[in-house]
């Protein structure tokens, strides 16, 4: 959902380009925590570690990019303005897949879907921008997102499938208040 | 073991079954002829939070948690600090835990507890579709020496609309457990042998009990918004009540439930309400509509921890003082409170009966610790408590609505009796009912509210008095369970106590008080509040012995039998 | 012609108690108290079978001056004593009658919630855009402008509320505005307003004499709504949001389901226990 | 006349302008150089209705009512029965009223006074534009021996805005009245020689002076919704709290002003409501929040008759219990009774100061018969109290918000201030704020929430003590004044007593009170209750002698000074 | 363009506090707090000029999450605590935020009365549709057929409660509804909503996947309005009545006063004595 529809991933300024890659790195980051922490305190800490390193990853990305930024005037952009595809930013793992119970495998395949969308996103801004530093940094980024896909993938096959009834609870909620 | 009960804790994280786990051990104790009690604690979250199970089983009825655990069972670790100060462990405590769930908290080692690590995670994942909760289950079978089979058909019956490959699993899951514990050193715990039920049981909430008593008393109208820990009184009643020609309306907020009510009543039909500290106390200005307009009404109030929203998900008796006192005002109301599980029942059909008899409000004071427990019970004994209100004849004339009679009770109409036509009223009226602000009116009706409450006759119902020793122990509510086991132990000792539980709250009764402790030379007053609003309420209206000590404390811990025998001790 | 064909059992007066009203000479509310008897002798209503409900207003007096059952209750809490009355007694009618500060201000929860669950109740606010009991000070109804109370020396600098645009919002099905001047009128749309099955919103405008004199103004400024009443929810909005709260007539009626659950026993008591037994 | 004052009854029909007379006798009498007190009553309709001033005049300041009046003066007989109970005549009683006005109605016949009637009819349509106030102004001006040009000068101030006409009939029946007055037979009934004023005197009303202590407190935020008695505190509050920089929101209900006022003080501006019993009842929850957020508010209860809504135009004591216990959960709060008209700014103005200083709610108790009379008072001294609150300072770093101190008060920051950023929360919590149900942080809680009360030093504000008789005289509020009286007849007998009229109620003062009771041996409690409250209070707080007695009465009459001082004779 | 022109002075991560969520993995509300912060973030604002006030339930936990100045006070009373924060202090940035029964149904009168005060304050309303703290019971805007709830069995037999047409007839200028599953938009909304000066009022649909899991297709089925921002009363009204709840965007804005009351002392409080002077 956007608000206004706009030639989507056309990005032809490298500050423009950072700030994007930033603000992606940066909300894949703390969206990976707060799930991570959400399922530390909902006693899944299997999961949350996932999380919690999936964030660390994000993290070193993000720095890379500022590293990459130093110098340079990056924009500010409201959240709402940035050129995403579906006004979120591509990398983040929406919470409300999110499940207490959920399993590894589970976990790792929301991950996965962030990343194949950081990805396009990157390649769609590599094929579409006009200004060849953006290309080749989008290359880049992009590559590296395939090799996020990769490596998750060979995660994921270390962890069995969520078997049927992995959001089987037999008991009731609590009430706290 | 305290004499002859086995007291088990179960802890994991939700999604664990802990809470299936702990009822399914329940009804198997219940249908191989124990007694029991099960209380719960949970963290703040939702879904997935931590729980805990706490259960006392027993071949003699079971009024409140012991002292201390004999066994418990962890089926992980995962925040089970938020326990520490629930499961109290000492050396003769057996803990079994999962041997792959890493290191055992700092305070639960250093209770002294016995650790026994047992491969649970891995039998689990070695039974195709195993679960923890069954592993438990089977556990805490085979420790306590419950019959199998009696444990298989109760999981059999709870996992059946599941399929049959859930409940082979399930069953399965119960054996391994069974099977651990047989291979390893855990000393046994085991259960006695079972009385012989002399009448049918029930397996009750104090929720459930005190609904139970609503409708046998005759309510038929319920209005209420959700609040914890009282919403289960109205989720067992909104069906039962339609079964029985009943309705409960939900309301949009406690003004409106209070006040939906006392129209109920005033149409005639027996009406009630049940909520929580924060919502009595948005009701209580319609309550003192129900004392001035007369208007019968029943108002359950499940104590949590106060002040303010508190601590919702534990008991404490700390509304007492605004159930007493809160109404603004000179306005007499009566105050009863729930001694156990099975007495919610009890006490809620007297409340009902003293509400319609005597057209006024009645707060039935109970708390989490009773509404959100469940205990097995002998059924009880059927209570001739039936709401009935006296009503002028069809066709009356010169009808009076609030006319001064020696009683104090006047007849009341309810709309569809012609003649009986009149304006209930909140403003001081006349005998009519007609607005008066005139001195004489205003002590009339003063008096005749006041008198109608003391001059009934409350009957022995007003306390449990046991024992005649020197040292009277005066208490209410949930800790009377306490407090009873506590006398038993003294007794044991040859310690003579008294034991003095009060169940009419208000208005007080100070010729069956002082009669009560005729002969007690020292009183202990036992409650669960932080300020002793008990004790200054004993003090207010009743002569006490210069010779008194208070045993008070606020929640959320309850108090324990222990805590309540050694004050005796220390004090023979 | 919505009338009954006989002739009613009891006249207007008969629904009158001889109890004087405390109400000033020329308040509107004795003309409300006319047009209520008026519509109860027209429905032909045993008196024992109606209950008058109100709050705390001079409004709200109302009930002790009817010779049907009533309850005068607290302030603001009409609504929910009606409900649970009529609820408990579906066999009753009961018609629930306050002011403006008790039904739209301290009472405005339990309004909104009234409309939304329609139960089968007559609402009769006597509106008179002030709070004429405690002294004149303003009500949620009272122009922006009016500086005559000391709690509000310079206007309330609110915009007066709309009772009845609200109460469609709500989702109440009946809508009608009366004037206590026009008490033939208003008894028409109260016996309306109880036939209606559902809750039925009458604001009734009322003069306060001693707190609002300038309302004598409504004898000229109070006018018959130019449209007939419309069972189209948005027709009815859009009108009521322009309109400027001095047209009467009953301006809408909805069809949404009424609140009315069932009282049939199916069990005994004692089937109940069952679910405990061990 | 009682010793040294002067009472007198006014009484007449809605329109016949008896307030009026009333007030311009009392500023009259102000002006030269006496004391004064004025009470009223009314029937229930809101114009037209029966009305009757009650004053009582005298060279020394005059804090109750008088047993009886030495003057009625009745402008007509409509419907005055209604004031039977609060007119008392008797053998030395004069009564003027209108030869044409037909008999008097039995009640006044009955009480022996002298009837003395007068063409009081008459002579007003002999005079154009003349009014029977004037004329009753008139008598009362000749009977008391006030200057003329005094009540001239009052009657000029009053009517000016009328225009001439107006004001010279006005002043034509003052003279008409003096001259009746002096062509009859009537017995005299003069002021004494008016004493040398020495500080500027004040005519205000309780509701004003509790008004204005507010403000001097500090109090700039005020939220409430109208209720009697207490709306005129609202009405003096919302000008001249716009005046000096404040504000007052008229709010949709009583659950708003509270939380409005909770909100205000949330934002570092000292706040206040003021309502009365059924409005009380309504915000007890919100005062809950305000407790266990630990947020200074300031709630003025004018007590009215009750239950429910009661008799709203009449005075009692009534609330006393809500206002003490009310809350839900252990909830500790201030409150205090203001003892007299002038006492209301006292006690507000302290109490504004306590509420800040303890970071707590304080509950203000006045009632219909102060808030709503008129008195002559010596200018109030200034007082120190202003509330001030502890706050961090900007840019602290670790802030915790609800940290356990030893005094139990922890300094609040409020928005604005860099650093203090917290979440004030109903729910128990931790020392940072953050909820929590753990047993350690709700006991920290409850003790830090009553310690700040127990430690804090309330001086000698605490109550007024007078006297060292052996028979002391409990009481509180509105009572006090009737009591002193009482306490000063006696001892012209010769009869020792001690007064103790308490104006911190709640947290009690063991200490301080069992100091004040130090060698006397008998107490009599005096209340104005129906249920002995105030009684039953200190009987659970206080250690009080076996010697005891109670004298306690509902409203809507108020005790007068006669009463007590009988109690006192009976016991000496 | 509604942004600011130079970069935020602090990230919207700034915002958030260091205490973690108790909300179910999953919730809706997550989204909120982000929306929420991003929103701050970019207003600008610092730390100690904002307060976020809230009720009790779920949503009312959100303050605690965030790093500003903030109330959780008691369930309902979210609107007059931000009320008297607000007039108390015109300085601040209050942001009122709770849930859909906290605000509609036991706070349904502060609710009604603060779109009519309209003091500057911006409203969320978390709408899961459900009490989600106490259980799951059926809310005001439950559909009238949800039977999962024990207490209404048979469902509620009730209309839903439409929030945004009660609100434009209480008289608020400002109402948007915005959906949870975008956090940006929402940002967005809220930004202008806290712009907006008087009340605004926000509906945001949040799921609740733990009793109402059929909330997860709001993915599919919420959109956004097939209109834009109008100033027209009684076009909103019209488009309001009709509305089926599932369109987002800034749907209404008006144009009545806001209610600011001025703080200016004029005299001295000695100078308030003399009315009493003998
Ligand atoms: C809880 C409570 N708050 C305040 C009051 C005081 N009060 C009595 S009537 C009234 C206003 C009545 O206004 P309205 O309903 O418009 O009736 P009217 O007198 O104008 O007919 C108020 C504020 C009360 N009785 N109870
Ligand atoms: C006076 C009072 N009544 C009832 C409650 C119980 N209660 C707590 S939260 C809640 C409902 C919350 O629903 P909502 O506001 O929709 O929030 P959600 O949990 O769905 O986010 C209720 C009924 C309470 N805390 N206080
Ligand atoms: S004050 Fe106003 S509303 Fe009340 S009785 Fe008089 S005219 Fe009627
Ligand atoms: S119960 Fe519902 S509203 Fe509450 S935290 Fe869970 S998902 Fe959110
Ligand atoms: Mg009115
Ligand atoms: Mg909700």
């Amino acid at each position: 959902m956007t608000d206004d529809v706009k030639d989507a991933n056309r990005i032809d300024s490298v500050e423009l380009f950072l700030a994007h890659a930033l603000t992606l790195e940066n909300e894949a980051a703390d969206g990976y925590q707060e799930i991570g922490d959400s399922m530390a305190v909902h006693n899944n800490p299997e999961v949350a570690g996932l999380f919690l390193q999936m964030c660390k990853y994000g993290r070193m990305h993000a720095d890379e990019v500022r590293e990459l930024a130093t110098g340079l005037d990056l924009p500010h952009i409201p959240p709402w303005e940035y050129s995403w595809e579906d006004g979120e930013s591509p990398e983040s793992a929406s919470m409300d897949k999110m499940h207490y119970m959920m399993q590894p495998a589970q976990a790792l395949a929301l991950a996965m879907k962030a990343e194949r969308q950081a990805h396009a996103f990157y390649a769609g801004v590599a094929a579409s921008t006009a200004n060849p530093r953006v290309r080749e940094l989008a290359q880049q980024f992009a590559a590296e997102e395939s090799e996020h896909v990769r490596l998750l993938g060979e995660w994921i096959a270390k962890y069995p499938p969520a078997d049927d009834n992995w959001d089987y609870d037999p008991d009731p909620p609590a009430m706290p208040e | 073991m305290s004499g002859d009960t086995v007291s088990i804790a179960i802890s994991g994280a939700g999604g664990a079954g802990v809470m299936t786990a702990a009822q399914m051990l329940l009804d198997a104790a219940a249908k191989a002829g124990f007694y029991g009690l099960m209380a719960r604690s949970s963290g703040p979250q939702i879904r997935g939070g931590e729980v805990a199970a706490f259960l006392r089983l027993g071949s003699r009825p079971v009024e409140c948690l012991d002292d201390r655990f004999d066994v418990m069972v962890a089926l992980d670790w995962l925040n089970v600090e938020r326990f520490a100060g629930e499961i109290v462990l000492d050396g003769a405590s057996v803990v079994l835990c999962d041997a792959d769930a890493g290191e055992a908290p700092e305070r639960i080692r250093a209770s002294g507890a016995q650790l026994v690590p047992l491969p649970l995670q891995e039998t689990v994942k070695n039974l195709p579709g195993g679960r923890m909760n069954m592993l438990g289950l089977g556990l805490l079978t085979g420790l306590t020496g419950l019959p199998e089979d009696v444990v298989g058909g109760v999981v059999a019956k709870g996992l059946k609309k599941r399929g049959q490959e859930v409940l082979d699993a399930g069953l399965a899951g119960v054996r391994a457990g069974m099977a651990l514990v047989a291979a390893s050193e855990v000393p046994a715990c085991r259960l006695g042998s079972s009385p012989p039920a002399v009448a049918p049981r029930w397996n009750i909430s104090g929720n459930e009990a005190a609904g139970l008593g609503c409708i046998r008393g005759g309510i038929r109208f319920v209005a209420a918004y959700p609040i914890t820990p009282a919403t289960e009184i109205l989720e067992w009643l909104a069906p039962s009540l339609e079964k029985v020609g009943g309705v409960l309306v939900q309301a949009e907020d406690e003004l409106a439930s209070i006040n939906m009510i006392i129209g109920g009543s005033f149409g005639g039909t027996p009406a009630l309400t049940a909520t929580s500290g924060p919502g009595l106390a948005l009701m209580m200005e319609s309550i003192g509509l129900a004392v001035a307009s007369e208007t019968p009404i029943v108002v359950i109030d499940v104590m949590r921890g106060g002040p303010s929203t508190g601590i919702p998900t534990k008991s404490e008796q700390s509304d007492l003082n605004i159930a007493l006192y809160g109404l603004h005002g000179d306005a007499p109301h009566i105050v009863t409170a729930a001694r156990s599980i099975a007495d919610c029942q009890f006490t809620a059909q007297w409340s009902v009966h003293l509400a319609e008899q005597l057209q006024v409000p009645v707060i039935v004071l109970t708390d989490q610790s009773l509404g959100q427990s469940r205990a097995i019970v002998d059924r009880p004994a059927d209570l001739a408590f039936i709401g009935r209100r006296e009503m002028p004849v069809a066709g009356v004339t010169g009808y009076q609505r609030y006319a001064l009679t020696a009683s104090g009770v006047s007849p009341m109409a309810i709309p569809g009796i012609p003649g009986g036509e009149y304006i209930a009223d909140g403003l001081e009226h006349a005998v009519s009912g007609r607005p008066s602000s005139g001195n004489e009116d205003h002590s009339a009706q003063l008096d005749k509210r006041a008198r109608k409450l003391e001059l009934f006759d409350y009957g022995d119902h007003w306390a449990d008095v046991e024992g005649d020793g020197p040292l009277a122990i005066v208490t209410l509510g949930s800790c009377s369970g306490p407090v009873r086991e506590a006398c038993a132990r003294a007794k044991a000792l040859g310690i003579a106590t008294r034991l003095i539980s009060l169940r009419l709250l208000a208005p007080a009764q100070e010729d069956r008080f002082a009669k009560a402790l005729e002969g007690a030379d020292r009183v202990l007053v036992v409650e669960q509040t932080h300020s002793k609003q008990f004790y200054r309420y004993l003090r207010a209206h009743y002569d006490l012995p210069r010779d008194l000590k208070v045993l008070s404390r606020p929640g959320p811990l309850p108090i324990r039998p222990g805590e309540v025998f050694d004050c005796i001790k220390a004090w023979s | 012609m919505t009338a009954l064909a006989q002739t009613p059992a009891l006249t207007a007066a008969a629904y009158k108690s001889d109890y004087r009203p405390v109400w000033c000479p020329g308040c509107g509310h004795y003309s409300v108290l006319s047009s209520l008897t008026k519509a109860l002798a027209e429905l032909g209503l045993q008196r024992e079978n109606v209950a008058v409900i109100s709050g705390i207003g001079c409004s709200s007096r109302i009930p002790a001056y009817t010779s049907v059952y009533g309850f005068h209750s607290v302030h603001g809490r009409a609504l929910p004593v009606a409900t649970g009355l009529k609820v408990a007694r579906p066999d009753l009618t009961v018609v629930v009658a306050g002011g403006d500060g008790d039904g739209y201000s301290i009472g405005g929860n339990h309004f909104l919630h009234a409309c939304r669950r329609n139960v089968d109740l007559t609402y009769l606010v006597m509106d008179n855009q002030v709070y004429g009991m405690t002294k004149g000070q303003a009500s949620p109804t009272t122009p922006a402008d009016w500086d005559r109370s000391k709690l509000t020396p310079h206007g309330t600098g609110v915009s007066p509320f709309h009772p009845l645009a609200v109460a469609l919002a709500a989702g109440a099905n009946f809508i009608a505005r009366c004037y206590a001047g026009d008490p033939n009128g208003t008894a028409r749309v109260i016996t309306e307003a109880v036939r209606h099955p559902g809750f039925s919103m009458v604001q009734i405008l009322s003069q306060c004499v001693t707190y609002q004199p300038s309302q004598k103004e409504w004898k000229t400024t109070v006018r018959k709504a130019d449209v007939t009443t419309t069972r189209d929810a948005v027709r009815a909005a859009r009108w009521l949001m322009a309109d400027d709260g001095l047209s009467t007539g009953v301006l809408y009626i909805g069809h949404r389901p009424i609140y009315r659950p069932e009282l049939q026993a199916s069990c005994s008591v004692d089937d109940l226990e069952s679910g405990f037994v061990v």
